[in-house]
């Protein structure tokens, strides 16, 4: 099932956008390391699905985005807003619940919005965000606009009819949309080849005459490449496409989980391939990361870190009396309606 | 300035009058293109707007209902029509988990504007899995808007109001009513789509109501007017939000109510129309409220046992004049 | 997208066998031809959806089957009813939703049960019933029993989340379940290059690792040979299946319809290719079937619609007292309940 | 012969129960067995009993839901997990139109004993997506039997009870109340899942409630008391069949009643019971019935703002105060 480790040859790798790339990836490890730990003190409450492992997917793909590609997500989506731009002390305010978070603290971990990057959402219903998608990518196509939606999901998705529904419509209007699937080979405690009879998930596009492949997910260039060039063609018209990242979660599904169903050395073999060191080692080994520099990345990353946190503790809460706002839009003079 | 017309065709006039006036409108679901829509609503507009905007989607009640909302958040103004509300379910949780929670969950960043419509009621003996008043559940959502149109100026007005709303509005036209001929203004302004209208003014009990039960209520008005029974007819026309002060007003005038709601009793629409003359007329009252609502029991396709389980003319007099006489 | 018109040889074809074909075909059409002109007469009310065209396809596969395998049908089922040997005057009497109906009348057109028959339903749900088949096929297989569930399903079903859900759990779970797309082209009034984007249905089987192929669906022979030969393979423990037979509707979807989606020579095209006409030619040129044979199973067949009329005309109305009956099992002593 | 327990392992014991003693009964559901239940209740089943009898799904729940039903009809006595309620909008559609339609639409043919358990409720900041309490629209639906479970004792032998039911039952556990601890007999009797059951009995107000508000509001009643107002109990068990005449025996005793529940209050299974005191009660009633209900919003992830749309000890016990004192 383990994707080949392919070192792949750095030949114009520019060294600003390599550690660019490596800036992310540990920013986002380290923001979820401290998430963890807030949420152990009390600071965080409800779900906390921790993106640890996979941070490949989301900074890859990202890059090889423009400012006005949509994204579409799913609960373990603290990477893929951080990735997409969304501020480190916007997203933990979020989960803290104060109104100086991403949702104004009305969403928490599972439910980041943030509409001026593009972001539609961390959505908490397995496989409800790919009409969504669908949807934005029809606006897209009936407005002549040339946006890539990418939309983000499990391979427990795959499972549910949302997916073949969404393919199957997507396909047939070429929409201008990239499924984008993290397989991490659980769906929560059920392995894949124990919720998937056909576990080439990327097979599965053929079902609906779409183009599909894999990529290495743990492998953050190969991803990059893979998104440019998949999202180049569905810009040029060619309809959808479904990418499956083969990636691997390090930690449990969320803080709830026992890990009752796979073994130490399964995860420790993944950790292996951790996304991060495997990347910083390559670029070390091209001189493109000396020593000094990976302290300094760890120094800057530690203190955005530090500095969400201290914006989360500082920032207020929703007043009661705003209970029922945004249920509905005020309505406006000119009907368009607005919030409150 | 008016015109004869079905209710068929004044939905029709409306998503006319929206294709043309907006751009960023367009109509999709099940069949609404070549086929003309399952019940004509939509016939010849593929000829005028193209299959662009009149777009035949696969059946996939989930992904195109979910759709429509995404198209909403990209700025269009989807009308998404689904067949029927009972393969609305197939839809509900695009509906309840994501049309009516984005704007609340995302603090406000975006709305929804996406416009649903869908066919809704029992009385063409299409059976258990085919006749369902499920419009109350959808009454239950915040977030939602819940229209109802009984009449066919309403139909056509209701619909365009709906595409002014920033939030997603859920319509449901019963479908008894698209042959029902009826007098319609295609120059009206958009209307007020929140309050209800008092059809048939009473002073002995109101009669509450909404879409497909209205002409039954009014006939069985006419019949208890025989019988020395002066009822007020009060058109809910939005489910969601409710006219409570509409309801209050009626009720605190007349004194009793009788409430017609095709959906089963047990749940209904009707009972949260009965609490809330419970708590905001108690005093009022000179008897207690009642309903009249569907037997607890899958449709049967046959006659006279449809019949029997829907509400009827005879049920709503009865119902009615023994209330006023108990009180009288 | 026509399957070919195969001239099959009649190598073995046992006399009494092709007859007996022959006449369940007629007489679901003829059947039907009556339903027809009764809804017209206002005796059958609700929707009708008519087979005729299709009639290979339930009689063929029905043919195939054992009394204890069980079938889950569509609302467009009276061809699979009679099929399966669900009285002619039964079904009858249930579109006139009388009491002697073979759903007490409570169904009507879309419903038809008979649980003796191991009938499962008739169910107006599109794509309804594939959960349920593969439940029953689980309680076979957890029971140890060597039955085949057969369920119907039209290609619009294709396209709902619930066939995608159902053959990946049949296939994850090998259970013994036929899937049967009767694909007549047309969903309703979209044609299935305008609701699939893969119109190929049955390699849709690969996105599960099930099996599929595609049989003519105007050939009664090819189509008893077929499920012949899955069945027995499912029976073998072999698990799912996914059976394509590729027909046409002649008549509008319901009749509601006005046909305003395809062209008279289309249907005309189609009808060149008569489930009935070309087997009964076949047998007329191998000798199997004479003139006076072919009179007399017309002459017959009339007779038991004739006779299915009458029955259903004299059956009784279920009385209004009966109204609530069969919403739940009345309590039995052994806690097992039954019916009122 | 009790012992202590939580209700999580109440449920435990009953599953555990129900697979030893009939071989017919089989458990499904998303991460039922590898990963012990989302909620834990069926820990350690997966070694007793093994892969055929507790078995994993796929993320599929129309399908899975649907399999149950199926293989319901094939004999087998299945017990359906769906994860939460929030999920089971995607299995409606199998419940609604097959589960409680087949026996009837077959004209008595068969019987569906499925028995499908869910979790329901807010309370644990999971936000919008996650904290619906949508059992009273199960409650709506002919054909259902809708069990909630208060207590330790009730979520062991609802479930046992409802598996020897030959009709499909709904069960909804609260997901708070998973980790409360309680005694329970384990080897009391079948029960009668159809009764209501006084949890405390009291002159001036009668509570009613289900399910996971049952705990807020005995202790409502117990700071009532201190207030001189002794508040009947009543905690419903069956949401489908309500048990109408414990509930008109209760308020025409306390001439009283206000209804706990966390549905959002517009169409709220609150509103039906509200609507049969109305209609069974009326004129024994000294003041009107109150409701104490969720806000009309998506309920929002922090606590203050979660705390505040849900029913608390103190609306309750301010809301029941209100009322007698008005009417005193
Ligand atoms: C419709 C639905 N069913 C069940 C759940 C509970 N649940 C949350 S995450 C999850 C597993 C999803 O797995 P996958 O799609 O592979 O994503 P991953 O968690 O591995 O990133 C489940 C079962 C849910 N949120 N939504
Ligand atoms: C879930 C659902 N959506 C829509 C309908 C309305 N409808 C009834 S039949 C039909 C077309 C089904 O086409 P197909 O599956 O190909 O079967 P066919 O009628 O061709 O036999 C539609 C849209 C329905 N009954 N159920
Ligand atoms: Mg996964
Ligand atoms: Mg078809």
């Amino acid at each position: 099932m383990m994707a080949e480790v392919t070192a792949t040859a750095l030949p114009d790798l520019n060294v600003e956008h390599a550690v660019a790339l490596l800036r992310q990836m540990l920013l986002i490890r380290r923001f979820e390391e401290k998430s963890a730990e807030l949420y152990t003190l009390g600071k965080i409450h409800g779900f906390l699905h921790l993106y640890i492992g996979e941070e490949a997917v989301a900074v890859g793909a990202m890059h090889a985005l423009t400012a006005d590609d949509e994204i579409v997500s799913t609960y373990r989506e603290h990477g893929h807003a951080i990735a997409r731009g969304v501020s480190p002390a916007a997203v933990m305010a979020e989960m803290y619940g104060k109104s100086n978070g991403c949702s104004r603290g009305r969403g928490g971990s599972m439910h980041l919005f943030d509409v001026e990057k593009r972001f539609f959402g961390g959505n908490a219903i397995v496989a409800g965000g790919l009409p969504l998608a669908v949807g934005l990518a029809l606006a897209n196509k009936l407005q002549g606009r040339a946006r890539v939606t990418v939309c983000f999901f499990g391979d427990g998705a795959v499972d549910e009819g949302e997916f073949h529904e969404s393919l199957n419509l997507a396909a047939l209007w070429k929409l201008p949309v990239l499924f984008l699937c993290e397989n991490n080979l659980y769906a929560m405690g059920t392995g894949l080849e124990r919720h998937q009879s056909q576990t080439d998930i990327q097979a599965k596009a053929q079902a609906y005459a779409m183009q599909g492949e894999a990529v290495d997910g743990m492998d953050v260039l190969a991803i990059e490449a893979s998104v440019n060039r998949i999202a180049e063609h569905i810009r040029d018209g060619n309809g959808p496409y479904l990418l499956e990242a083969r990636t691997y979660r390090y930690r449990a599904h969320s803080m709830y989980d026992p890990e009752l169903y796979r073994g130490k050395a399964e995860v420790e073999q993944w950790k292996q391939r951790c996304p991060i060191e495997n990347f910083a080692a390559r670029l070390r080994e091209s001189g493109l990361l000396v020593e000094e520099a990976w302290k300094q990345l760890n120094t800057s990353v530690a203190a955005e870190v530090a500095e969400a946190v201290a914006a989360a503790e500082a920032g207020p809460w929703e007043p009661l009396e705003h209970l029922l706002k945004d249920v509905h839009t005020l309505a406006t003079a000119d009907g368009r309606g607005d919030s409150l | 300035m008016t015109a004869t017309m079905t209710y068929r065709e004044a939905v029709r006039s409306g998503l006319r009058e929206a294709l043309r006036s907006d751009a960023r409108v367009f109509l999709m679901g099940e069949d609404v293109g070549r086929y003309g829509g399952a019940f004509a609503c939509s016939r010849g507009l593929l000829d005028e707007f193209g299959p662009e905007r009149i777009r035949d989607t696969p059946l996939s009640e989930s992904a195109f209902v979910g759709a429509g909302i995404g198209a909403a958040l990209g700025g269009m103004r989807p009308i998404v029509e689904v067949m029927t509300v009972n393969f609305s379910l197939l839809a509900l949780d695009q509906i309840v988990n994501n049309a009516a929670t984005l704007r609340h969950m995302s603090g406000g960043q975006m709305s929804v504007p996406v416009v649903v419509r869908m066919a809704t009621g029992g009385g063409r003996q299409l059976a258990a899995q085919h006749s369902h008043s499920l419009e109350g559940w959808y009454a239950h959502v915040p977030g939602l808007t819940v229209l109802a149109p009984a009449t066919n100026q309403d139909a056509r007005d209701m619909l365009l109001a709906a595409l002014t709303e920033p939030d997603p509005v859920i319509i449901f036209e019963h479908a008894m009513l698209y042959p029902q001929e009826g007098e319609v203004d295609e120059k009206s302004l958009p209307l007020d789509i929140r309050h209800a209208a008092v059809r048939r003014a009473g002073s002995d009990v109101t009669l509450i109501t909404y879409g497909g039960s209205l002409g039954k209520t009014l006939a069985a008005a006419e019949e208890l007017s025989g019988l020395g029974i002066e009822a007020e007819v009060l058109d809910l026309r939005a489910l969601r939000p409710l006219d409570s002060q509409a309801i209050l007003t009626s009720v605190t005038k007349t004194r009793r109510a009788v409430i017609i709601d095709e959906g089963w009793r047990t749940g209904s629409l009707a009972a949260e129309v009965s609490a809330q003359i419970m708590e905001g007329a108690f005093y009022e009252l000179d008897a207690p409220v009642a309903r009249v609502c569907s037997a607890e029991v899958p449709i049967p396709y046959p006659k006279h046992l449809e019949d029997a389980a829907l509400p009827q003319v005879a049920s709503i007099v009865e119902t009615a004049r023994q209330l006023c006489e108990k009180s009288a």
